[in-house]
């Protein structure tokens, strides 16, 4: 009997770095899950990651993968699906990663609708280096470099991706498991740029700073005050300590940039006949 | 809305005020016990009376034409007729009064059948000095009666229909069909109610569920009907013809794109028994409740699935919908709707015999309720039309019914189910039609086999072998070996002992009243008789009306009965809807509120006591507005008004003083002064009248509205005129027609308790008792308990009293 | 121009501008992928592919920025598609932290640089050379990269189309190190037919996925090279890692292998990859050393020198990085003196001092909007003979 | 519909539920809980025993009870568990 993700794996890698409760590897999970059920062709799977603890997640999945400078996933991602439009490029990053350093390459390539499936995990800190705030990490928040509570004011993930013009943005907790899985189907099947924001426990970073010691303390909060609302309006999305509000927030149609781009090659080619 | 032109100014009895009096025999009714002649002609005597005449049959066309032609020769300005109670002819006589031009308002009812005649059958003389009294405080109100403008309330043209049963489903096909719009409000997912658990119905063998399918398949695709499932009703507001109903319906987390394939039950890994089945089938947590269900539309049990909240635990079913169908997203919804008229179509229970321990229900796996049955009988049951007994699965050789399980008795409901011996006949054909060797025993306390085609199907279980005994079994006793049962007891006609051994028990279950009926009965303001079911607003002439004007009733919510009735009661009461709507208008009564401006001060008390929010504050103005539409006439904000600033239309303080007066006139010292709410008081009092309980006749009845309207100072008003004691009697807290308006009345009589305290008075001279229409008993009895304190009372009691209560007031 | 659309490279006699003649030797070594960012003064080179690339099937992108286009030429070449980007000082220094990515997982790319005066913004249209220290050493960690300097607007085609060749050949980026006038400058070009340019291709693996270890080198040290979408499910990372791909962050040996080798095949190739023009050399006794635009100059300075009698040799740098050590000990050997004109302060001089040991080397700055006048290299020539 | 369902339905039999067999590996447990605290039919509990990483591994206390939803599968941040469908032939 072998574990059914066991073929989405490098088996020789697991078990992963991730700490005890750490929602990355049910991030992994439900894309192996996505994988499964769609019975992708894994030789054309390509997943990007950036640094931070997530960034490990092009290392464990039996793909081809790659794992990028903080920030660039986007940005090299862009590259290979130019390059090889036959290829489904996944970038699977962190909130630091992908909206502080690489927050530049994460905003055009939205507006230019990359042909790109971006998986984010939201667990509000910099784990890797050891907690400091980011640019999701909640006013009043703990972290090592927030000592007296962070007085920066957070990025609504879902609100920019959407007013970066992504054809698809979802955002659900890690124990939202099933519908998690869901979104990434769907988002592997759209044409454009899909965004998925998974708000996901880090018991050993984050929780410890803030009164959630434990992983199943996190995981009890997402349940108590995460509510499912399908299109509602990202702008009034905000993560708080009372309310996630989860689900769906865009899912449009607009023709993505390699078909705007293979249309103007064909074009040109043409008229050079 | 028009309103009648009102002049501030006091009203008083002016010059021109002629009355006519015309005292009612009503075959021997009355004049069986009262002398209405000599009533007459002391009504003669009366002031502004001008014709007093007694007459036979008063409201007969004749007597209506006597009154008629008085009017227009004698130029009455006021009529006053001695008979009935008014809730019956009150209609009649004004109808007569607006045909010969006198304003309906001008007339007014001396009632001495209902609280005279009947209720002191024996005392000829004292019945006749009482009618006499009667007479005079009606004599009395009608001198300071006004006229009064009604408005029109306009009739929203659409219907709501509570319940799915079969009722519900006739009514609104009914309505549909008339073309009205109909909202069908159904609890459970399904619409099909208890006829869809039944076999075949009786007299006629018909396979129920084929003839219920059609029916619901058809009010399902009704253009003009609108299918609420997983829905109840949580809030009525308004009045007839104007009601705003919130119905909550609750998701099915399934979409209307179901094509009821099943493939989601198929993997659904929790399971439970299924209610529709009695629990003898198995139902999956996303499921239908039976197989011709409307809408067809599967539903999740969200109680029983694995997913709770918005975590999906599990996703087989989704993962089986190809259609993808299933949302576990789907949030409950209120729905607001504007209806001018509702049934009340909600049906019974049935009763749950567990409670006689003796049969043994829940103990004995070979004891089964006729509901149970009628689900094994079924081709489309559990067991697939095989009448098996639960122990072995094995068809028995010979089976009991044992009737009246708990109808008819101390241990269950006092009153007959109506459709249980029928049940009963019916099941024992069916048996012997598969299986014409089993012997059958029917134990039974009385058959009743009253409707049309019974008796025939009666006779004919008789011929087939079924074998009926009188006597129902005192014990059922299980042979621990072979599972059978023993049933011991009497045998009434040959009085002897039996002790008989069966392979089956059959328990005929009685109907009872929903347990959740009191939901329904609050937010329509419903009244129910002493078993528990709706009361209709008269038993004869308005079989279906409810008490609330624009509300009906239909099928076992009213009482029990057979699936004929229901259908015929859902027809009848879809013609009175119709008939409403169709006069797309009603005349109110004329009873509100009027401000007197100049009196008021806006201290706002009569808003904080308005059970209807129809009076608000102007604080700049210091004064308080009424919205008329929203006063439905209570009084209790009259009441409550410390400087007099409201009167209540046709039950002004003039008027009820006047009536106080008049009662206690003569003999004040040995009277009881009654106030009654129109609704169940006074109703309860007709009651008593009805069924001839006898009670002392020192009893004067004031009615009011409601007893809200009673303010202190009638009470005090009656004790300074001398009254020995007085009575105010509404509806019980909780059922009050007015919301909550009689909560009022028990903080007022409290205070005057406390008041006569402190003056020294005997409290007990001071009675409040809540009586509903039913509780005619109730009503006789006080009078009867207050007999004692009127005779107790001393006069210098009496006159200090008197003086006390005039000094105090 | 009409005969500058239709599929693949140009051919013949073309008079052309130097960043023009860069794209076009971009195209004909089959680059088919360009990311870049505006910037004076190579702007042209990204004008020129946005025109040109869609013509030929290729993928022309203007990215947010410099760090970007480089992230995503990485990512094309792992997608198997030659690629290039072209940029000047500022842009420079931004793609550093992806060039180093691009040395540590091995990709084969092109990064030109038309040099302009730093530092900073400087003057963005005047030319320079003081970005060719930053080409060898930009980026942080220790590495080795091939750095070539054009000339001529011909050698701009030319060592553009060799650039590819070498990056391909040993997996690492190649830069190409212009500067403003021989970007901007418009010459003959003679394109030679496409079938007799010689184009490199990276060299795929024998080995079958499942015994296939992306970093394993072959011979020359430089591992065979699979692409996405290959079937390999091969994983690449710019953490240190074995040769499995796999990143070892504490392994000492695992760095000290990686890290030597990335060096090495650089270094042991060396011979391979350098080329240099040497002129009147023989027997010269005072030799120029010079690269890149002031090259031209110190030319006709030499033929002047010579035309008043004074031996004296040029020798040209084309390939910068690795730097042609032997050869220059070499020439020092013979030479009395050794001049060395720059546009900077001096940066190749304090190579080419350590590699002429004794023999005395002048160096000539010019910063500003030209290049040294040959009679002012003269001079320098003229005043070694006064010792 | 407010009925006493009292009785082992007639077809308890005949209905089908998928029953589940529990997977657990071990030495992959990081002993987060969440499969124990999320499953919805309380299959799992804490085991006594310690793993490689010295902790406590989840075991089985009532497999019977195991509907294979599969959550404790897609929950577990580990591929520390999966659950198949028990081969009920031979009855379960």
């Amino acid at each position: 009997m072998e574990h059914p993700y066991e073929k989405f794996l490098r088996r020789e890698r697991i078990p992963h770095i991730w700490c005890e409760g750490c929602g990355n590897g049910i991030i992994l999970g439900c894309f192996a899950r996505a994988l499964d059920e769609l019975k992708m062709d894994l030789d054309k799977v390509v997943v990007v990651s950036g640094i931070g603890c997530i960034g490990r997640v092009s290392g464990y999945t039996n793909t081809d993968s790659y794992h990028t400078t903080h920030g660039r996933p986007i940005a090299f991602a862009t590259g290979v699906k130019l390059a090889n439009p036959e290829l489904k490029v996944v970038v699977i990053s962190g909130d630091g990663d992908l909206f502080a350093i690489g927050g530049n390459h994460f905003i055009h390539a939205a507006r230019r609708n990359m042909d790109l499936q971006v998986i984010c995990a939201n667990n509000f800190i910099y784990g890797m280096t050891g907690g400091q705030h980011g640019p999701t990490t909640p006013i009043d928040a703990r972290t090592t470099t927030t000592p007296y509570g962070n007085i920066e004011h957070t990025f609504n993930l879902v609100h920019l991706a959407a007013a970066c013009g992504a054809v698809y943005v979802a955002r659900w907790t890690a124990l939202h498991v099933r519908r998690l899985t869901e979104s990434i189907k769907k988002a592997l099947q759209k044409e454009g740029f899909s965004f998925i924001e998974v708000v996901s426990p880090c018991p050993e970073i984050f929780g410890r700073y803030n009164k959630m010691e434990t992983s199943i303390k996190m995981m009890q909060w997402f349940r108590e005050v995460s509510e499912v609302r399908h299109f509602s309006d990202p702008a009034k999305a905000d993560i708080t300590p009372q309310k996630i509000v989860v689900g769906e927030f865009v899912d449009a149609e607009k023709p993505s940039y390699s078909r705007l781009l293979k249309e103007m090659t064909a074009k040109v080619q043409t008229q050079a006949q | 809305m028009t309103e009648a032109k009102q002049t501030d100014n006091k009203p008083s009895v002016s010059e021109d005020v002629r009355i006519g009096v015309y005292v009612c025999h009503c075959g021997l009714n009355i004049a069986g016990s009262v002398d209405c002649r000599d009533v007459a002609d002391f009504a003669a005597t009366l002031p502004h009376v001008v014709v007093s005449k007694d007459y036979r049959y008063t409201c007969s066309d004749q007597g209506q034409e006597l009154i008629k032609n008085d009017i227009r020769e004698n130029k009455l300005t006021r009529v006053v007729v001695a008979s009935c109670t008014p809730r019956l002819h009150e209609p009649t006589f004004r109808r007569a009064c607006e045909e010969a031009g006198l304003n309906k308002y001008l007339f007014e009812m001396a009632n001495i059948r209902e609280h005279c005649s009947w209720v002191h059958l024996y005392d000829r003389e004292a019945a006749t000095e009482k009618a006499k009294d009667l007479v005079k405080i009606a004599v009395a109100r009608a001198a300071l009666l006004e006229p009064q403008k009604e408005s029109e309330v306009p009739i929203i043209r659409r219907a709501l229909v509570i319940g799915g049963g079969v009722a519900g489903i006739q009514a609104a096909l009914d309505l549909g069909d008339t073309g009205y719009k109909v909202y069908l409000v159904e609890k459970e997912p399904s619409i099909g109610g208890r006829m869809a658990q039944i076999d075949k119905t009786f007299p006629t063998m018909d396979c129920s569920i084929c003839i219920l399918a059609p029916k619901m398949s058809d009010v399902g695709r009704h253009p003009n009907v609108e299918l609420l499932t997983n829905s109840e009703v949580v809030d009525v507001k308004g009045y007839i013809g104007n009601f705003k109903v919130k119905v909550l319906q609750k998701p099915r987390y399934v979409t209307k794109d179901c094509t009821a394939c099943g493939d989601c039950a198929k993997v659904c890994p929790v399971t439970t028994p299924n209610e529709f089945d009695v629990g003898l089938a198995t139902r999956h947590a996303i499921y239908t409740p039976f197989a011709q269900a409307v809408p067809a539309t599967y539903v999740v049990d969200r109680n029983l699935c694995l997913n709770k909240e918005n975590i999906i635990f599990c996703d087989k079913c989704i993962k089986a919908c190809e259609r993808k169908t299933i949302d576990f997203d789907m949030k409950p919804q209120t729905l607001e709707l504007d209806v001018g008229t509702i049934i009340v179509a909600t049906g019974a229970d049935v009763y749950d015999p567990a409670a006689l321990v003796d049969y043994g229900y829940t103990k004995l796996p070979n004891v089964i309720t006729s509901l149970e049955f009628e689900r094994l009988i079924n081709a489309g049951g559990p067991s697939g039309g095989r009448l098996i007994r639960p122990s072995d699965m094995q068809v028995p050789e010979s089976v009991a019914f044992v009737q009246c399980v708990g109808s008819r008795s101390e241990k269950g409901m006092l009153y007959c189910s109506n459709v249980c011996c029928m049940n009963t006949i019916k099941d024992s054909l069916l048996i012997k039609e598969h299986w014409p060797e089993t012997k059958i025993h029917v134990f039974y306390v009385d058959i009743r086999a009253y409707g049309k085609g019974f008796e025939d199907l009666y006779k004919r279980a008789r011929k087939e072998g079924v074998l009926f005994i009188r006597g129902l079994p005192a014990e059922i006793v299980e042979d621990k070996k072979t599972r059978n049962l023993w049933l011991i007891g009497e045998n009434t006609l040959q009085k002897e002992v039996y002790k008989i051994n069966v392979g089956m028990v059959i328990l005929s279950v009685g109907v009872e009243p929903r347990r959740d009926s009191d939901v329904i009965q609050r937010l329509l303001t419903l009244s129910k008789t002493p078993d528990g079911f709706f009361m209709e607003a008269h038993p004869k002439l308005r079989p279906v009306d409810a008490p609330t004007g624009g509300v009906f009733l239909a099928g076992c919510a009213e009482s029990p009965k057979d699936i004929k009735d229901s259908v015929t009661q859902a027809s009848a009461a879809a013609a009175r809807a119709s008939i409403l709507m169709a006069q797309g208008k009603i005349r109110a009564e004329a009873i509100t509120s009027r401000l007197i401006e100049e009196k008021c001060t806006g201290c706002g008390m009569c808003a904080k006591v308005c059970p209807y929010n129809a009076i608000i504050v102007n604080k700049e103005r210091k004064k308080v507005e009424l919205i008329e539409a929203a006063c439905a006439g209570c009084g209790t904000c009259s009441a409550e008004c410390p400087f007099n600033a409201i009167e209540m239309r046709h039950f002004t303080d003039e008027q009820i003083c006047g009536q106080i007066d008049a009662a206690t006139e003569q003999e004040a010292d040995k009277k009881i002064v009654a106030f009654c709410c129109n609704w169940c008081a006074y109703a309860g009092a007709d009651f008593a009248g009805v069924s001839r309980m006898q009670y002392p006749p020192n009893v004067r009845i004031i009615r009011t509205m409601c007893s809200g309207r009673v303010a202190p100072k009638f009470v005090e008003h009656a004790f300074a005129r001398g009254a020995a004691a007085v009575l105010v009697a509404g509806c019980h807290l909780g059922d009050c027609h007015y919301i909550n308006a009689n909560y009022q009345t028990q903080k007022r009589i409290e205070r005057l308790w406390k008041k006569m305290e402190k003056l020294g008075l005997n409290r007990t001279r001071l009675q409040l008792a809540w009586i509903n229409a039913s509780e005619g008993e109730r009503l006789a009895s006080k009078v009867k308990e207050m007999q004692s304190i009127v005779e107790s009372v001393t006069s210098e009691e009496i006159e200090k009293s008197k003086k006390m209560v005039e000094r105090a007031g | 121009m009409s005969d500058d659309r239709g599929k693949g490279a140009l051919s013949g006699k073309r008079f052309m501008m130097g960043d023009v003649a860069c794209a076009e030797g971009a195209l004909a070594a089959g680059c088919r992928f360009f990311a870049g960012y505006p910037i004076t003064p190579a702007t042209e080179i990204a004008e020129r592919m946005a025109q040109r690339l869609p013509q030929v099937g290729g993928v022309y992108i203007q990215m947010e920025d410099e760090i970007g286009s480089m992230a995503a030429i990485i990512g094309a070449s792992y997608a198997g598609v030659k690629s290039m980007t072209a940029t000047s000082g500022p842009g420079f220094s931004l793609m550093m932290e992806n060039i180093g990515l691009a040395v540590m997982t091995e990709t084969p790319c092109v990064v030109v640089n038309v040099m302009r005066a730093g530092p900073s913004t400087g003057q963005p249209t005047m030319p320079g050379q003081q970005d060719v220290m930053q080409a060898r050493w930009g980026s942080h960690g220790d590495y080795e990269i091939i750095a070539l300097a054009p000339s001529s607007v011909q050698e701009m085609f030319d060592l553009t189309v060799e650039a590819f060749n070498l990056a391909e050949t040993y997996r690492v980026p190649v830069m190409v190190l212009a500067d403003e006038i021989v970007g901007h400058m418009w010459e003959r070009v003679n394109i030679p037919s496409a079938e007799s340019i010689k184009v490199v291709n990276r060299r795929k693996p024998t080995a079958s996925p499942e015994e296939y270890t992306p970093f394993r080198p072959g011979d020359n040290l430089v591992p065979p090279m699979v692409c996405f979408g290959e079937g390999y499910h091969f994983h690449a990372t710019g953490l240190t890692h074995d040769e499995r791909g796999r990143p070892q962050t504490e392994s000492a040996e695992a760095q000290q292998k990686l890290v030597q080798r990335l060096c090495d095949k650089i270094r042991r190739n060396a011979d391979k990859i350098f080329r240099v023009e040497k002129t009147m050399l023989e027997d010269a006794e005072v030799a120029v050393v010079a690269y890149g635009i002031v090259s031209r100059a110190a030319l006709s300075a030499v033929r002047r020198a010579r035309a008043t009698g004074i031996k004296a040799g040029l020798f040209r740098l084309i390939t910068l990085w690795p730097f042609p050590e032997k050869e220059v000990a070499h020439v020092a050997r013979k030479v009395k003196a050794i001049v060395v004109p720059e546009m900077n302060c001096g940066q190749m001089v304090r190579e080419v001092e350590r590699a002429a040991k004794e023999t005395p080397v002048i160096f000539l700055s010019k910063l500003g909007e030209e290049p040294h006048k040959p009679s002012e290299i003269l001079e320098a020539i003229r005043g070694t003979q006064k010792r | 519909m407010p009925v006493r369902t009292w009785r082992k339905p007639l077809d308890a039999e005949k209905i089908k539920v998928p029953k589940g067999e529990v997977y657990i590996i071990k030495n992959r447990c990081k002993g987060c809980g969440f499969c124990i605290e999320f499953c919805p039919k309380e299959v799992l509990e804490e085991s006594k025993e310690i793993n490689e990483r010295g902790i406590h591994p989840p075991k089985v206390r009532d497999e019977d009870k195991c509907a294979l939803c599969g959550f404790c599968t897609a929950v577990c941040p580990d591929f520390a568990i999966f659950t198949v469908e028990k081969n009920c032939d031979g009855g379960c």
